[in-house]
């Protein structure tokens, strides 16, 4: 099977701290210097390579949402660090360090928005936040979610960029699983359409819980897309990983997805998709 | 702190008097009475004192009582249900119908095996898809035929393979999970060894969670969060510490219901005691379910999931 | 009786006049309307003596309205979701949500593909597991989001290989039996082509049944018939006859509800027309059956097919 | 792989037409005569050569539920022959044949009956009328034996021997199959219990529906358990079919049933799962 071109690895990690705001930003695909303003006019999309840059939520929120429609929902919620944890570090330098560089109080944000006319609860990762992992906060902004979803009766949609769940707050990051499984049943209840958007990455604990449930499912063109990352796999099986796996291709072939859509392309099948689903919940 | 080594040594040493005194005649039994008081109190001593590191390795102990072995002696019966009616059926998930306390129940167990190729068969306890979705199909009998269900977790994660991703074990997980949110049954887990990651909370969505009390429920291995967060696989004992994944921390948490004891020792010194603590730690709290009304049950159960890990996300303090 | 041979040559000898008042000017129009009319007449003759082999071998044309085409046509939009979530997708499965009426719906049909390499991926409309699999995770959309479902049946038959049974094809149909049951909302099934056997009744457990004109809807193909109870593959002619496999013989047997009309000649003469004519059967009994409670339409539903074929058992006469 | 002794070809088609009683039946696999009285003690199972030989409804039943407790509750009808079929030899005259042949009106006896001391509904096909096939008749018997299980809660017990629908009726024989999952759904309501025990043949339109819906899937040793038969998976596509293909074995190793029984221990097997049954369907 020869590799797509849609399989290669069009994801790169730029400087995540973005706090001083550079005029230029270096593509970590194709060394190509680009600048900023007009990486934004491409979906963050290197111009020469065709890279995808990781996105901020707030990015992918600009990217998504009608202008001036979004409204920050996000609850004023910060992790408590549950354990006390510390590795090399403590959980809550970690913490307070992710905030000052991301703006963010954790790896989420949730909202209100119109896109293309539509209304939406939305809830975007941010990967920056310490690999986009859920714990505590994350658990609770998106059962907050989909309950707000539930009550306003409008879609939600949810776009996933976490590496899993968030290790520093131990079971407690487990247990966020069965609470938004929880949540995504109550909105399965009163019959609200819950969209799935899964970017690179998206592994882990979230994908194994709320992030697997949608009614419909996108991933954007050579999303990450499964439960144990590559190298875990490859450490503990030492098997050879087939070309293109687990990006979002090989999950449409393998019946996970149903679409692979290209960053630039996103807004407009979203569109679709709230478009063939109008009036949906009904009997409002 | 007494230390293992020390422990270890003398308890040899009263088995070797042991020998002397049963085989040879020779007259040592007062020495042997006091030496093996002596030994009982450092175990006690050494036992209350027990790492979280320390419950890892116990949890892990090959013969540690587990999966099926277990539920056979937990169980009055039980009657083997297999496939997940896809394709396959998968030797470390397994499950089926049983006897509790004189009623009908379902049960779902990892298996790790016991013999070498049956722990080859079951990739030491690390389910993959079609176990999962066995597991689904018979919480779906769970459903149909009102019988409350009780998991046994003792895995070290689902299994990390091209074929279980290829499969879906993401979705598998997930499917599970609200499979057994949504059972109109009483439902009851006890983690007997390892709680491993999604692996295990796939089966953990109870409205009872119960844990032995040297198991181990974490959202990752030691070695793995030594390896990742302290770039150091030396670091696992710290990680083991760090995770809070032993009974006791888990109990002061809220995350489970009950740390049911170990003989001392841990579990493996005595299957059929632990078996038996097991046993009457299931039926008292599935009389205590059976004694709600089914709304009052799926709330409490909803209550528990949605508010879980609440205490640890708060109002922001700076 | 007129014969298909007969009419073939006037049809053709017709199109040579017209290229020729078309293309050289000579002035014939007269004769033309003439033998036009006398052509629509036999065919009309022709069409309404169809024998149900005749039908068989239409509802099997490869330029015959098809699948995706014909729901694209049906639909103001149409959404496809991909995938049954365990490992696969099916091209010859395939469904997702669309629009019709200004609604929201959930549409199901087998699909045979168009050009060569597509019909090869398609099994011509024979579908896997996978996809009844998909279905099953479509029709359970339907339920949550409460979208009335629209299938379109057009298959020979489920695949009969060994991928297929290995991963419970006999399984995987009856388990979207059960769902489409099941489902709390409006169910509208409609044979296009092929309604063969297991794999067509898959996805016809419908409150209402309509066929097109010459599709047909049998237990067996009649090859098969013929092959099996006959001894003798000649005699598929006769075995379609005798297995009442035609829309009017089930309108007949009270198996179907409506006849959907074809064009004269067969629903390839015009698939524009033919779309159109299935639209506003289906939106015709999606408003009768939007008009019912719900409870009054489940149990229509249960009685329609717990009474199914009642005619056919009967006390003993003799 | 090897092919296991219990893949093989272990069921012989003995003589069907019973009605002279011959006292030997020859074993259609080794040749062997066998004293009928001799074969019947020993489950019908060729002493020389283990072969099974195909059993009526009437044997089945009588190796299956307590001696002096079954009630044949078979509702008396009989096929109308709904489409006045004729293919070779029209139906009419294939179903008197039938009739004469087994005794039976159609290809199922439905009863109720103790399996040691557990009360059940049990309907039991009989592969001599017509291969067994699910027309109208078997559809309705089937439909009424889970109606009257749920009324009287006690569990449904089927034992199925059907190489498919009923081709001389058409679709009407399709339907059947949504009838008996209609009412498999009722039984599945009242929460009571459903047992298969799938022998040989059990394939088609029967195993496509209420045959693959049961809670507890029991298998005959080298039953035949599968959708399209062999010889149809090779004629269409050509496919080489793996050793032990669609027998009992295979089904277990692919997830299809719960176990594969030699017929000796089959009513022992029936036991134990009535037995961990014991009180279900509960509350009464
Ligand atoms: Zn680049
Ligand atoms: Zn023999």
């Amino acid at each position: 099977m020869p590799i797509r071109r849609d399989d290669r690895d069009r994801y790169v990690e730029v400087e995540l701290r973005r706090g001083e705001e550079p005029l230029w930003l270096r593509c970590g695909a194709c060394g190509e210097l680009v600048f900023r303003r007009r990486l934004r006019e491409n979906n963050y999309i290197c111009p020469r390579c065709g890279a995808y840059f990781f996105l901020t939520a707030e990015e992918r929120i600009a990217a998504l949402v009608d202008e001036g429609t979004f409204q920050d929902l996000t609850l004023p919620l910060e992790s408590k660090d549950p354990l006390s944890f510390s590795d090399r570090k403590p959980y809550a330098d970690r913490l307070r360090e992710a905030k000052e560089t991301t703006g963010l109080k954790d790896a989420i944000v949730v909202g209100k928005g119109k896109i293309s006319d539509h209304w939406v609860i939305l809830a975007v990762m941010d990967f920056r936040f310490i690999g986009g992992s859920m714990g505590t906060v994350v658990g609770e902004q998106l059962a907050f979610a989909m309950e707000r979803a539930a009550e306003e009766r409008i879609p939600f949609v949810f776009v996933v960029a976490s590496g899993g769940a968030r290790v520093q707050e131990g079971v407690l990051s487990l247990l966020q699983m069965v609470k938004t499984v929880a949540a995504r049943e109550l909105l399965a209840e009163a019959g609200v359409p819950y969209i799935a958007v899964l970017t690179y990455p998206s592994t882990g604990g979230v994908m194994a819980s709320i992030a697997s449930l949608a009614d419909v499912t996108l991933a954007e063109q050579g999303a990450l897309i499964g439960f144990a990352g590559p190298r875990v796999i490859q450490q503990t099986t030492g098997e050879k990983l087939p070309p293109g796996f687990q990006r979002a291709r090989y999950a449409l072939e393998h019946g996970l997805v149903d679409g692979v859509v290209p960053r630039e392309g996103l807004k407009e099948e979203l569109v679709r998709v709230l478009d063939v689903l109008e009036g949906i919940p009904s009997g409002g | 702190m007494v230390d293992e080594r020390t422990m270890r040594a003398l308890e040899e040493k009263v088995a070797e008097l042991r020998r002397l005194v049963e085989e040879d005649g020779v007259d040592l039994r007062d020495e042997l009475t006091l030496l093996e008081q002596r030994l009982q109190a450092l175990r006690r001593e050494y036992y209350a004192g027990l790492s979280d590191w320390d419950r890892v390795r116990l949890a892990r102990r090959p013969d540690r009582p587990r999966g099926l072995t277990l539920v056979q002696a937990v169980c009055e019966d039980f009657y083997e249900l297999r496939g997940d009616r896809i394709g396959g059926d998968d030797p470390a998930l397994r499950g089926g119908l049983a006897r509790l306390g004189g009623k009908a129940v379902t049960v779902l167990f990892h298996h790790r095996g016991t013999s070498p190729e049956e722990q080859r068969a079951c990739r030491s306890g690390m389910a993959l898809p079609t176990g999962y979705r066995k597991a689904v199909r018979i919480m779906e009998i769970a459903a149909r035929l009102k019988l409350p269900l009780i998991t046994f977790i003792d895995t070290p994660g689902a299994y990390p393979g091209v074929e279980a991703e290829a499969a879906n074990i993401a979705g598998a997980i997930a499917k599970s999970i609200a499979t057994m949110l949504s059972l109109p049954v009483p439902t009851v887990a006890v983690i007997l060894g390892e709680g491993g990651s999604g692996g295990a909370v796939a089966l953990a969505a109870a409205d009872r969670v119960l844990m032995l009390e040297n198991a181990t429920y974490t959202v990752i291995s030691p070695e793995g969060a030594a390896a990742i967060l302290w770039k150091d696989a030396a670091a696992a004992p710290q990680a083991a510490q760090a995770l809070a994944l032993s009974a006791p921390r888990l109990l002061e948490l809220g995350v489970i219901d009950e740390v049911i004891p170990e003989p001392l020792g841990g579990a493996h010194v005595d299957p059929e005691g632990t078996a038996q603590a097991v046993r009457d730690a299931v039926l008292r709290h599935l009389s205590e379910l059976e004694g709600l009304p089914l709304d009052e049950r799926r709330k409490l159960r909803y209550n528990r999931y949605r508010n879980a890990g609440n205490r640890g996300a708060g109002a922001p303090t700076g």
